[in-house]
């Protein structure tokens, strides 16, 4: 097992405020797993600390955790804490198969939640890509604290890849959420559902999002709402239709 | 990007039933060609949506000549274009017609 | 390196996968004239972002959805052009995979195939793109879940890399050839952020040993592989309906145990060949240059059966 | 009167050199110290730098010398391929330049001679280049490359022999120091490419010399449009003469018709009619067509990486010495090409409306290398073909027919556009501009006008030898130049009028329907297949693998 490490300091306020009475969560190599009393029950915890990058041993562990939970039952809720790096970029992580493990991860996390399971997300650091898909973005409900920074790609690197100068990305990501890094824009697009207030309690907060949990996935239909996705929800539900062939469909 | 359009007339409608049909890839220097008949059968229009600006009388040039060539009457064709070279345009044109005169 | 003739053969599904546009594989794949397209080219539906990039868009945002038949049974089907941006995922693109695998649970298909070719995640619409895959993973859970197999076919250009590789491991069942390489960071990705040293992306032979579709067999990640022809990927997806694994905790708890023993297992290896070694290949250094047979033969011939829980 | 004073200067030499060797043996390490010992300011130096091997490690030792003692050089090889070879410009090293070909360095070697570092004597052909060797460019020094050698010094050249056999004969025998740089030092080499006497020094190399796959068209990357006109030239031109000996430019148009040969061709019943005999190098796309029986032999400039064990396999194809590996030679070949085959078939960067072509842009000096001795006429030919006679027949003349000759058929395959959109046909050479701006007395023409036979493009076939004027050779290029400027500047009824007689041929006169140009018909689609075809015998570097 690896060492046990210290929680970065916005880690042990989380905790601290959400487990006022004490928990049993532990932090090694960044990677966050336990549960504390919660309410009239428990509430498990796992997660990533530290801007980690997650790698094949990480998600591995992790997706142990979400298993061990949904297996006991119980309907305990499961709350993602995530401050990671992107997923880890190695050679071997790739040769291993990381992939398979990052999708693993997201799976536990989608059954759990399918088998009563309530899965939250708390974002209050970075994330990003495949890390921030296998962790954050496969709950139920994500929400966000003030500060936390998403991203798929920064802007300069963006800016290698199309060719754009800087200043002009820049410039347009002022004007358009859709590929612009930053919380804002990951809330306008739908992905995160809410951010918290930090002046209120936050375990009474998380209570909420657990009580009120959406069955089903929102995130486009936030995302026309909100005006970071205008067109995503009305192009699933146009393919429902013609699927469901609820239209005449055109040529 | 640069939008071109062009408006023909034909001596005659381009044969077959089918109402619609598109070819090729949006790729740099490749393109696709979506082809509808829904205009009157001595009609053709072509609008053009290119990533490489300047290049109108070059355009204008491959249309009229796959106009005279394959008399496309009815058909409205609509192009993508990721900076194709005439050559490829003509072929992707060509081809599209051939989808569309097919029984 | 192991050898046959060159099929100089112009029958459509003796056609190679990795050169066929996304339509022409769908077009081969189903039953002649059964598929029919959800929002086809003709209603325009394209990407609002990418103008504001300068870059030409495509009618059908480079994803084809829609049903046909296979062999005689409704499938839904979805299909990547890589050719596009790359294959990427970018708003329309994604959502129309959304709505493809929600409409599952009413239509209720003998499966829902996607034809992956995707670089990832499309920069210019790159939160849109991200969330998007976020969305279709909880949908193929919840399509697998109500008993519809979804199942994953990859051999193309792009090959099935970033998001894509996510939703790749979500999927039931994999289908895949030589061309298609399966990963999360692409070697051009590595190179960039930790040097060539860690790995050198012009080595093509260490690229497609590393996340090509013989190593992803071979490990497991991948539940079939096949010729690179339309035929090939036709009837592998056919034999993949009944036998794919639906979604519950056995089959969590399967792959638990199996990507635990994986790293147990192989968490030491530097090169794909070494971990060929201790599965019981005799000639590691030959299997790159085996044909589809000699390659099931030696799968055959090894002490345990690749185990593919996912 | 001294009538030994080179002799008793090469002697010299050696004399300063040998301290610094074991026998003729010198390490690596020693280079600098040899090449100082053994080099003179003014020397003419040949650093072997052919269009594919590389004498990479003597020409960092080269470029490691003193300025102080080593200065003034006047190179003359036939590549400037590596940047060494313009380092020592920099350097001081060298001053003067005789080459052929600088493909990689173009850019550079443009920039340094506009600087004025250069002092350019005149860009050659190869074979050009070789004859100055034995008139007025003969070597002091030679700096060469081969794969192994014996403490006697022979030398085992491998399947790259390409210019070394020239550039020792005319060091060697003229009282030149040869230098070899060899991969390994052996008791027994396989074959003597090299006879000992005629090598003064061994360098074990610190690490085997560089080749580049430079003949390596993948098929996966032909296109449509070349595949339309790969069947243009085959119908239009191969089948029309009846071409049995020829050579290929390295393009991807002429990569597709080496691979439609066994499919397209064959469905013509071409098959042994045409084809048979090349001057060429390994061309792996070539191995379909060699696999289906079409090609009687081949002759190699020089060899191409991965293709060693395939012609080992194939010595009824290729030459290949005692030891089994083939054996080329870039003098002889070019002799051949110019000589024995009866057409040239290359692409270029640009044609102008007479039919002059060139590859140079204003930026860049690539040189020449062996494509102006193959796509020329030779008029020192007198051994009669029926391609050769009919091409002469064509050509037109008045006279008594046993006193006109033939000519040798070079044609021009290029797309009508390039990449970025540039046209390839236009009003005027970028050459000439080039020329302009660095005082050259010729602008670098890579195909004279007056050499070229046919322009195939997309559009078209321009049969040029059938035109009588100026005008209707203008025309009949603007005939097929597609939509560039120049294209559509054509008169549209003078150039149907050429088309009427033949000399303009589109598809459909030639019975091509352009949508059959599909890549189905190349008989390998990538790579791979080209590995199955030679029965797991060709070895392709890793940058082309997709497995």
């Amino acid at each position: 097992m690896p060492d046990e490490t210290t929680p970065s300091a916005r880690l042990a306020a989380i905790l601290a405020a959400l487990f006022p009475d004490g928990h049993a969560v532990a932090v090694a190599d960044g990677l966050v797993t336990g549960d504390g009393p919660f309410g009239e029950g428990r509430l498990a915890v796992i997660g990533i600390d530290s801007d980690t990058a997650l790698g094949i041993e990480g998600a591995c562990l992790l997706a142990g955790r979400v298993l061990d939970v949904a297996r006991a039952g119980g309907g305990t809720p499961i709350l993602v804490l995530v401050d990671s790096d992107s997923q880890r970029m190695s050679r071997r992580d790739e040769l291993l198969g990381l992939n398979e493990y990052l999708a693993h991860l997201a799976k536990a996390l989608l059954l759990a939640d399918a088998q009563g399971h309530p899965t939250i997300g708390l974002l209050y650091g970075h994330s990003a890509a495949g890390a921030f898909i296998a962790t954050a973005l496969a709950t139920r409900v994500l929400a966000a604290l003030p500060g936390a920074h998403p991203s798929v790609m920064d802007l300069p690197s963006v800016a290698r890849v199309t060719k754009l100068p800087l200043e002009k990305l820049e410039a347009m990501a002022r004007s358009t959420s859709v590929f612009a890094p930053g919380l804002d824009n990951m809330v306008r697009t739908g992905a995160v559902q809410v951010t918290l207030d930090p002046a209120k309690p936050l375990g009474a907060q998380v209570a909420a999002l657990i009580a009120e949990a959406p069955t089903s996935d929102t995130r486009d239909a936030l995302g026309r709402e909100r005006g970071g996705r205008p067109l995503a929800h009305d192009i699933a539900a146009r393919v429902m239709r013609e699927a469901e062939g609820r239209v005449v469909r055109g040529v | 990007m640069e939008k071109l359009s062009f408006r023909h007339a034909t001596r005659t409608a381009l044969p077959g039933t089918r109402a619609s049909a598109i070819t090729g890839v949006v790729a740099s220097g490749n393109l696709e060609v979506l082809l509808e008949r829904n205009l009157a059968p001595d009609a053709c229009h072509v609008e053009i949506d290119t990533a490489i600006n300047g290049y109108g009388e070059v355009w204008a040039a491959v249309v009229a000549d796959f106009v005279a060539r394959r008399q496309p009457g009815g058909l409205t064709i609509t192009i993508n274009d990721g900076g194709a070279r005439p050559d490829t345009v003509s072929l992707r044109l060509a081809q599209g017609a051939r989808l569309m005169e097919a029984p | 390196m192991d050898w046959k003739p060159v099929a100089l053969s112009t029958a459509p599904l003796d056609q190679s996968w990795y050169e066929a546009s996304a339509r022409a594989r769908l077009a081969g794949l189903l039953d002649a004239d059964t598929f029919e397209e959800f929002i086809g080219p003709a209603q325009r539906m394209m990407s609002p972002h990418l103008p504001l990039f300068e870059l030409p868009r495509a009618f059908d945002d480079g994803m084809i959805v829609g049903r046909g038949r296979l062999d005689g049974r409704d499938v839904l089907v979805a299909a990547q052009e890589g050719r596009f941006m790359g294959g990427a995922f970018g708003e329309i693109h994604g959502a129309k995979l959304v709505g493809l695998l929600r409409a599952a649970l009413a239509v209720k298909p003998a499966a829902l195939l996607i034809l992956f070719d995707t670089g990832g995640v499309r920069l210019q619409e790159a939160n849109a793109g991200e969330t998007a895959i976020a969305e279709i993973m909880r949908a193929i859970a919840v399509t697998r879940a109500a008993g519809i197999p979804v199942i994953g076919l990859i051999g193309g250009r792009a090959g099935c890399y970033g998001g894509g590789g996510l939703i790749a491991g979500t999927c039931a069942h994999l289908v895949i050839s030589e061309g298609g390489r399966l990963s999360v960071s692409g070697p051009e990705v590595i190179e960039t952020n930790r040097g060539a040293e860690e790995f050198d992306s012009r080595d093509r032979a260490l690229v497609w040993r590393t996340m090509g579709g013989k190593h992803r067999r071979l490990i497991g990640a991948a539940d079939a592989f096949v010729d690179d022809t339309i035929g090939a990927f036709r009837a592998a997806a056919l034999a993949a309906i009944p036998t794919a694994p639906t979604f519950d905790l056995a089959s969590l708890e399967a792959e638990q145990a199996r990507l635990e023993a994986r790293l147990a297992r192989f968490g030491d290896a530097q090169d794909a060949t070494e971990i060929w070694g201790r599965l019981g290949v005799n000639d590691p250094a030959a299997v790159p240059g085996l044909t589809t047979e000699a390659f099931d033969t030696l799968l055959d011939s090894l002490p345990e059966r690749p185990h593919h829980a996912r | 009167m001294d009538w030994h004073q080179e002799r008793t200067a090469r002697e010299a030499r050696l004399e300063r050199a040998r301290p610094h060797a074991d026998g003729k043996i010198v390490p690596a390490a020693r280079v600098v110290d040899l090449l100082e010992a053994i080099l003179q300011p003014g020397d003419r130096v040949c650093l072997e730098g052919d269009n594919q091997k590389q004498a990479d490690c003597l020409a960092r030792g080269l470029s490691a010398c003193d300025p102080s003692r080593v200065h003034d050089l006047h190179m003359v090889q036939s590549g400037i391929v590596l940047p060494e070879h313009l380092d020592i410009f920099e350097q001081g090293i060298a001053r003067r330049l005789d080459y052929s070909y600088s493909g990689p360095q173009g850019g550079r070697i443009a920039r340094m001679l506009y600087g004025g570092q250069i002092e350019l004597g005149a860009v050659h052909t190869y074979l050009e280049l070789f004859a100055r060797y034995f008139v007025d460019l003969t070597p002091n020094v030679a700096l060469i490359a081969g794969v192994s050698a014996d403490r006697d010094g022979n030398l085992y050249t491998g399947p790259n022999t390409e210019d070394t056999p020239t550039v020792v004969e005319a060091t060697a025998f003229k009282n030149g120091v040869v230098v070899a740089q060899v991969n390994e030092v052996v008791d027994r080499v396989p074959r003597v490419d090299i006879p000992g006497d005629r090598i003064d020094f061994v360098v074990e190399a610190d690490r085997p010399f560089y080749v580049e796959p430079l003949f390596t068209r993948d098929p996966a990357a032909v296109t449509e449009t070349q595949i339309l006109m790969a069947m243009m030239a085959i119908k239009g031109i191969y089948a029309e003469y009846g071409i049995r000996r020829l050579n290929h430019g390295i393009g991807f148009g002429t990569a597709a018709i080496e691979l439609l040969l066994p499919t397209y061709a064959e469905r013509l019943g071409l098959k042994g009619r045409i084809a048979t005999h090349w001057a060429l190098n390994p061309h792996p796309s070539l191995i379909p067509a060699i696999e289906s029986g079409w090609v009687k032999q081949i002759h190699c400039f020089g060899s191409e990486v991965g293709m060693d064990r395939y012609i080992r396999a194939r010595p009824d194809v290729f030459f290949t010495g005692s030891d089994g590996s083939l054996r080329s030679n870039r003098a002889f070949c070019q002799t051949a090409g110019l000589y024995a085959c009866d057409l040239f078939i290359g692409s270029t960067l640009q044609i102008d409306l007479q039919g002059h072509s060139s590859t140079v842009t204003t930026n860049r000096v690539a040189g020449f290398g062996g494509a102006p001795n193959m796509g020329s006429d030779p008029h020192g030919r007198r051994h009669p073909s029926d391609t050769w006679m009919k091409a002469g027949r064509e050509a037109g003349g008045t006279g008594d027919p046993a006193l006109r000759r033939g000519r040798k058929l070079v044609v021009q395959l290029v797309e009508t556009f390039g990449d970025k959109l540039v046209p390839t046909f236009v009003e005027r050479l970028d050459a000439l501009e080039l020329a302009r701006k660095l005082d050259l007395e010729l602008a670098p023409v890579m195909v004279y006008a007056d050499d070229v036979t046919h322009i195939v493009t997309e559009e078209g076939i321009a049969n040029l030898l059938l035109c009588r004027t100026l005008d209707e050779r203008e025309q009949a290029i603007r005939g097929v130049a597609g939509y560039t400027d120049v294209g559509r500047g054509r008169d549209h009824a003078e150039v149907e009028r050429l088309r009427a007689r033949g000399v303009i041929r589109r598809p459909e006169d030639l019975g091509i329907e352009p949508l059959d140009a599909d890549r189905s018909l190349l008989a390998a689609r990538s790579i791979k297949d080209l590995v199955h075809w030679s029965g797991g015998l060709y070895e392709p570097p890793a940058k082309f693998r997709n497995w």
